[in-house]
């Protein structure tokens, strides 16, 4: 449906240099798909998105929807923003505060032609505000709503003129966290009812991960692994990914022998041996990145025997030394200092840790990644 | 989201338990800046505005003459040609605010929020005619305009082959034309920061929804505007109603008589006495004016306030790419400059270095030479005038910067009815014409005599101090809004005084403003001469108003020659200024 | 008030202790160090404070100031009518003229409270290039023919006309300006601006301008020259002595040497203001057996509210109201 | 060490009334203790801040540090901030962006009296850059540093000059979620090693949890209750409490019978009787929300028997059927439809639900909490 094919951009620096912020981007969306952007901030994210919405030009590649080109160098084609018909909601919302709720989503309608008629424009409206839960609010200033509400006028305006492809940029991150978990539901359920193919920017990967039917994660101006949420959380293809999405201890190693894709070899980890997934293979002597999830990291107080550390069954073993727990509620955040880094591990609740106790992590062998470093 | 909060900050330490320490706590919560700002501003504002209202009432029209009446009054509002008067007034006001507003608007658009190569050094360019006295770009289009003499029609004559009708100088339209022009810097240092503000992504939706640019245009980004542009039109009315270089030089040979003429006209009678009575009468009239618009005024800021507040985090600013029309652009912006400033500076130079005052021709272009610009120059009084000027402009852009740096401050951080009694007094000055500002501080200056300022250039700085205080006090307003309080704050629980808050966290974060109010005080006071000429006795002479007497005196050449010299000087002036607010404004 | 009574010698001897004189006047400083470095070849023990005030300002701001009981200028000059307005609020210094050697009985100290100095001549100015030889207009009937129409201009307060009172009368003047407001002139902000429009040749003609406006322009070799069209109207000026003056003794000294033929002769080489009552200058050899309509100062101080009057009739309907 | 008794303050409007802000606000603040204000937007938490910070002046109460009045309505006395010795970071930062990272946080120590030495300044502050990491970024432009960066330095800042109570406004709410967790922990370590007394703000509940000794949740201008975290979420003493810390779902039932405080009793929701605990007792016929935490909340589907609702054993039984399921990575965050009404439970990340399918929630009684309607 929505195809972006090898985009470029740079931008001017004051110093008269230029800076290239997107390299080579390339994207394939499918009809109705819930498409996510993930990356770091300042990672290009916007600017691919402005890029497909037509308020940013390409230095070159192509961006066309449906078999129409939006964009394309080669046969300088170009098709200005407004008469794309995507709809797009902004980071700030950009909810005009000189108008009222209505007024905000009857303004792409106003601006349609061949012009509608007002009988016509005050029922989509209305059925508009109805989706986002807005109806009662509809004459209200736009300035009197709150964030949420504000967010959802936002998408109103955005869907009111059934466009064929909705974008949106962090609409959540100007809302607190309550907030932010009720409006992911709403924005979900909006889009599948909707059924309308959408492109959604986030450097939250929780965000990322509870919306998306697949998700691409974006480093410094290009794509490093196109996925859906559970492949790229379980099966991410590079450190960078792993510590991305999700929370992930990375360790550096050294693969001690040759492993073929996918089978589980030994590592060297400070003197330790561990043995890990190696889903891309490796070569005797090369520095791999452990990454293990602290939800797979099972942690238990020392008491009395210390057990041995490294292999064990089908497990590693570590032992080290609680340096920070936070209570986070549902859980127990505990920071373990183990041969001089930190690891990151999920307590219970109940059972509580306190600083400087002494415990043992185990880990399933495959629940560990073994990935190659960068 | 986060409120904007405004604070009310006590300024005093006291800690005691016994009632003299009570009654000093009290005293403490009574905070001692807007006191000192609200005394001050009562002696700079309300004694000129008190003695203008007194004035009205006296049968001679000065404020220290005695007997009282209401003749004044009734003799204006009594006779139809006041009406007419008002009436083609508003037209006047009306049609150069707004033409001054588009101009402005547009340049601002170009500068602040498109990719127009160059934006650096045509922002110098659009402010640069501020360095033209009204009476002299009034002048210099009549050179170039009139119907007999003027260059324009000569050469669209000789283009045309004598097809291009007359296009009348001496009327209303001539007027509007170059009062806008000599208004369009001033409103284009007012609006540039608020469309620099402006977050564009309230336009980018526009776009998304379909808009075309006129559509966002008209249904986005003017009603975005519309508080900073209310301002500036109450701002720009007003001083169209009492400007009366444009009205005098154009408007009175073109028989379009508007009030500002009118005060002219009563201002400067054959013989006798000045009409002072009738126009502060017609001056208190118009304070009723300068109310509505100040209320109106307030009700504008406060949506700024609510305004801001909407924009969000993810503020970024994009530039809207003109693409083709950038040579469209840039050539628009070198013809204001060439209209606004390179033509009118060419006819000041024609009347410099021609034998006589005369329209532009072949015939006396063997005659030109730089004699009287030279002559002029060796004059003793030229320098004396020159030093007396730089010293009151000076003292005047020094002065006034640091008063109005603290009325803004102190207006936009505390939303006591003190401070909004502040922000109406600087308002105050704008409804008093310059010569009446002149004749009160005569009234002042002779009522408390302890001062010996008066006969000295101190006194003409103080008059102009009082006479820009509103648009100083509106620049630094804008200027402080735009920063967090949380900065200051910081520096409070750094256990910062006020004073060293002000002088080490306020200041450097304004200092483009700062700059930019300096240059703007400095280039207006040099080139004033109303307030000045009243003020002036022998030894405080400044080359404003020897510039003036030498062109009421017939040395229209000499008289050229020191406006020319005065434009180029004050131009590079404005033009460093600039560079300068702008390297190190951020 | 005491009438002054002393002396030239007395009045000179209390100036030279006094030391400086305060002189406000709408001249350029230029022409007035030429003028006061004549008197000063005289007297070279004084020293001067020159002030540049424009006309009508002048008289505001000496007035505000001795409202505020002074110090103002030690010598004024002014129109009779705003002398005695100065003077009936007592701002102004009672002299008997006759001990400081002024002839009895002229018009020239037509009171204890003024001194004629000087006097505006009301011409018409014509561009030469503009109006051939033999259309330049000699009486002020040629004014009305309609082919002047739109090409000539006058100064927008018609102070010239006013003077045509006592030898037109109301009546006649009134008539006369409703059929030459009907050629439609160009009004000025002032007369200079209308004497540099002709020069520079943007109206053909300027009527009612006083002459020593066109002397800087005809210098200068603009195609300006000068027509006398009788009666010649003549506004006569006043010098008279503020009573809150620093001092008054310098202040009487100068004025009566203005007066003087020495003085005025002076005042018309720098200024080209030359008075046709003063014998020694050129103006008065100029106009030498022309006929002269001027408001005397009596006219002018006793009917001046009527004749300001008039004045702003005339304007509103020269401006075609 | 700091007392905060019976503070009111109240805001003029626009229309000439005034609302109450704060009514009654009552805190203590333990020497070296980590004290949270939490709260929803609007609740007063910064208004209370900047009083006890002097930067506003309250109508009514006392403030006092180490029994010194900094504020007392009835003695009229008022310390103004800068006497106060407050250290303050605001939310905004605040960050002098006219000067360099080192005169940032040499500027308290400048503008102190008795000067100090400039050698000393510089070794202050190298102390404090120190504290904060920052210490290579010295000498570089405030504004030319990430938001971590800039938020570490207006930390610096307020501790240079040690302060005797620490004052931190949502110092946290603009970073990203990577960030906002790195210095989440960097932050206690911080004021644990620098042993400072420190009232923190903020509206996100897991910040809350995760750093404080002790909270106070506000809500509307009034404290609700003051208490350890770990007592807060597990024991909430309303359901505003409940609903606010952590996630939970808040049903609306109706006690069967007298109950004493603690004990466990029975309620009726939706013609379904459900045990619970009774914190603060009941009286039969009151109307009374049923808390339970999603964590406490087993799904599982259900295939071929299907379970009797109600109560089974120690736990409650509730049917549904899926409404949404979101993975979130380390667990599925799934919304069950049961009687009306919108559950939130966590799947495991594994066991894939679907939307439509059938399963039964069970929830041990004594997870439940059932508080007294509002
Ligand atoms: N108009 C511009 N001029 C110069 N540089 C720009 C411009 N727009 C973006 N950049 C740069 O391009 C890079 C990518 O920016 P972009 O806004 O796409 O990032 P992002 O991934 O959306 O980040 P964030 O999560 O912070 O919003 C950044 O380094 C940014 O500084
Ligand atoms: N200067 C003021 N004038 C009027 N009302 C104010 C002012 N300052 C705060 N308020 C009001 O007081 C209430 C409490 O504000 P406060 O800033 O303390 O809330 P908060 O709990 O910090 O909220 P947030 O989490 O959004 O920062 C709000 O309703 C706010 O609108
Ligand atoms: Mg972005
Ligand atoms: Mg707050």
């Amino acid at each position: 449906m929505l195809e972006v094919d090898q985009i470029e951009k740079s931008f001017p620096q004051p110093d008269g240099s230029r800076t290239t912020v997107l390299e080579q981007v390339s994207l394939t969306v499918k009809e109705g798909e819930f498409f996510t952007l993930l990356g770091p901030s300042g990672c290009g994210k916007t600017t691919t998105l402005r890029s497909v919405a037509g308020l940013e030009t390409p230095d070159t590649g192509r961006i066309g929807v449906a078999g129409t080109d939006f964009f394309n160098s080669r046969r300088n084609v170009f098709v200005p923003a407004r008469a794309r018909r995507i709809g797009m909601v902004f980071q700030s919302y950009a909810v005009w505060p000189h108008m009222d709720v209505h007024d905000n989503v009857a303004f792409p309608l106003k601006v349609m032609r061949p012009k509608l008629r007002s009988e016509e424009i005050r029922k989509k409206v209305r059925r508009a505000l109805e989706t986002v839960h807005l109806a009662e609010y509809e004459h209200r200033p736009a300035t009197r709503l709150s964030g949420g509400q504000q967010q959802r006028l936002a998408m109103a305006r955005a869907l009111v003129m059934e466009p064929r492809v909705l974008l949106l940029d962090e609409p959540l991150s100007n809302l607190d966290a309550l907030l932010r978990e009720t409006m992911r539901l709403e924005l979900r359920r909006l889009q599948r009812e909707a059924g309308i193919t959408t492109i959604y920017v986030t450097h939250d990967q929780v965000e990322a991960l509870a919306l998306s039917d697949r998700l691409a994660v974006m480093n410094r101006g290009k794509i490093v692994q196109v996925d859906d949420p559970r492949e790229l959380y379980h099966r991410p293809q590079s450190s960078f990914v792993a510590g991305f999405i999700g929370v992930s201890n990375l360790l550096t190693t050294t693969a001690k022998s040759d492993t073929a894709p996918g089978e589980i070899g030994a590592v060297e980890w400070r003197d330790q041996t561990l043995l890990a997934v190696m889903p891309r293979g490796s070569r005797q002597g090369a520095q791999m990145v452990l990454s293990v999830r602290p939800e797979n990291i099972s942690v238990t107080q020392v008491n009395g025997s210390v057990p041995q550390e490294g292999i064990s069954g089908q497990s590693n073993i570590l032992l080290g030394n609680v340096a920070e727990s936070q209570f986070l509620g549902n859980l127990t955040d505990v920071l373990v200092q183990a041969g001089g880094e930190e690891l990151r591990v999920y307590g219970s609740p109940e059972r509580v840790l306190s600083v400087g106790d002494r415990v043992s992590m185990e880990a399933p062998h495959d629940a560990c990644l073994a990935l190659p470093a960068e | 989201m986060q409120s904007e909060q405004t604070l009310t900050k006590p300024d005093m330490t006291t800690r005691s338990s016994d009632p003299a320490g009570r009654l000093l706590g009290t005293l403490g919560r009574i905070r001692p800046i807007p006191l000192v700002l609200f005394v001050i501003l009562l002696l700079l504002t309300a004694l000129p505005l008190a003695s203008v209202i007194l004035a009205s009432f006296r049968p001679l029209g000065l404020p220290l003459s005695d007997g009282w009446t209401l003749d004044h009054f009734s003799s204006i509002w009594s006779d139809a040609y006041t009406y007419r008067l008002i009436g083609n007034t508003f037209v006047f006001a009306g049609c150069s605010t707004a033409l001054a507003l588009v101009i402005a608007g547009a340049l601002a658009w170009l500068i602040e929020r498109t990719d127009l190569p160059g934006r650096g050094f045509f922002m110098a360019v659009i402010v640069m005619p501020m360095a033209t006295p009204p009476i002299l770009l009034a002048i210099g289009w009549v050179l170039l305009m009139s119907p007999a003499i003027g260059a324009i029609p000569k050469v669209l004559d000789l283009l045309t082959g004598g097809l291009m009708p007359e296009i009348p100088m001496y009327s209303l339209g001539g007027m509007i034309w170059v009062q806008s022009l000599a208004m369009v810097p001033t409103s284009f240092l007012i609006l540039a920061p608020a469309m620099r503000n402006m977050d564009p992504s309230f336009e980018e939706a526009a776009f998304m929804s379909g808009a075309s640019f006129w559509q966002t245009l008209r249904r986005v980004s003017l009603p975005f505007l519309t508080p900073p542009i209310l301002s500036l039109v109450t701002l720009l009315f007003i001083v169209c109603m009492l400007s009366f270089d444009v009205p005098a030089v154009i408007g009175m040979p073109g028989n379009v008589a508007v009030m500002s003429s009118e005060i002219y006209n009563l201002m400067h009678p054959s013989t006798g006495l000045p009409d002072y009575g009738k126009t502060a009468a017609l001056n208190s009239s118009l304070l009723v004016l300068l109310v509505a618009a100040l209320w109106l005024y307030y009700r504008s800021t406060k949506q700024t306030e609510r305004f801001r507040t909407i924009s969000g985090k993810g503020y970024k600013a994009t530039r809207f790419s003109l693409g083709r029309f950038r040579w469209l652009a840039i050539g628009g912006v070198s013809l204001y400059f060439v209209l606004a400033a390179l033509l009118p500076f060419l006819a000041l130079l024609w009347v410099s270095l021609a034998p006589y005052y005369s329209g532009f021709s072949l015939d006396l272009v063997p005659q030109l030479s730089f004699n009287s610009m030279i002559g002029t120059f060796t004059r003793d009084r030229v320098w004396t005038s020159t030093v007396n000027s730089v010293v009151v402009a000076t003292t005047c852009a020094v002065g006034l910067s640091v008063l109005s740096l603290l009325l803004g401050w102190t207006i936009v951080r505390s939303r006591s009815r003190l401070s909004r009694a502040l922000d109406i007094m600087s308002m105050v000055p704008i409804a008093i014409p310059h010569l009446m500002m002149g004749v009160a501080l005569i009234f002042i200056f002779f009522s408390f005599r302890f001062l010996p300022l008066y006969g000295t250039i101190w006194i003409i700085a103080l008059g102009q101090l009082i006479i820009y205080l509103p648009v100083g006090s509106r620049m630094m307003q804008a200027a402080v809004i735009q920063l967090h309080s949380e900065l200051e704050e910081a520096g409070e629980m750094s256990g910062a005084s006020n004073f060293q808050i002000i002088r080490r966290i306020l200041v450097p974060l304004v200092r483009g403003t700062l700059v930019g109010l300096f240059i703007w005080i400095f280039v207006h006071s040099f080139r004033e001469f109303s307030v000045a000429a009243m003020l002036q006795s022998g030894r405080n002479d400044v080359l404003s108003t020897v510039l003036y007497s030498y062109w009421e005196s017939g040395q229209p050449d000499a008289a050229a020659s020191i406006a020319v010299v005065m434009m180029v000087v004050l131009c590079l002036s404005v033009v460093l200024g600039r560079m300068l607010g702008a390297s190190e404004g951020r | 008030q005491d009438l002054e009574t002393q002396t030239l010698e007395e009045v000179a001897q209390a100036a030279q202790e006094e030391g400086t004189i305060v002189w406000y006047e709408s001249i350029p400083l230029e022409e007035a160090e030429e003028v006061m470095n004549d008197f000063l070849a005289d007297y070279p023990d004084l020293e001067f404070n020159y002030v540049t005030v424009g006309g009508s300002q002048r008289l505001a701001r000496v007035t505000q100031e001795s409202l505020g009981g002074g110090p103002t200028a030690d010598v004024l000059t002014d129109v009779a009518g705003s002398v005695m307005m100065m003077a009936d609020r007592g701002f102004v210094r009672a002299v008997d003229w006759e001990k400081l050697g002024v002839e009895p009985g002229s018009e020239n100290a037509p009171n204890e409270y003024m001194l004629r100095t000087n006097a505006a001549v009301y011409v018409t100015l014509y561009n030469t290039n503009l109006v051939d030889e033999a259309d330049v207009p000699k009486t002020y009937d040629d004014l009305l023919d309609e082919k002047y129409t739109g090409q000539w201009g006058t100064w927008a307060r018609p102070n010239g006309i006013v003077n045509l009172l006592p030898a037109w009368g109301e009546e006649q003047t009134r008539e006369y300006v409703e059929a030459l407001a009907e050629t439609r002139p160009t009004l000025y902000r002032n007369p200079q601006a209308a004497a540099e429009a002709v020069g520079a040749g943007e109206i053909a003609m300027a009527h009612f301008e006083p002459y020593h406006t066109a002397l800087p322009t005809i210098e200068k070799g603009a195609p300006v020259a000068v027509a006398f069209l009788e009666p010649v109207p003549v506004a006569s000026l006043y010098g008279y002595l503020p009573e809150f003056a620093e001092h008054p003794n310098a202040g009487k000294l100068f004025l009566s040497w203005l007066a003087s033929p020495e003085g005025a002769a002076s005042v018309e080489r720098a200024t080209g203001r030359g008075s046709p009552f003063s014998p020694g200058t050129e103006m008065s050899a100029t106009m030498e057996g022309m006929e002269v309509s001027t408001l005397t100062a009596e006219e002018e101080s006793g009917r001046a509210d009527e004749i300001g009057a008039l004045e702003n009739e005339i304007a509103e309907m020269l401006r075609g109201h």
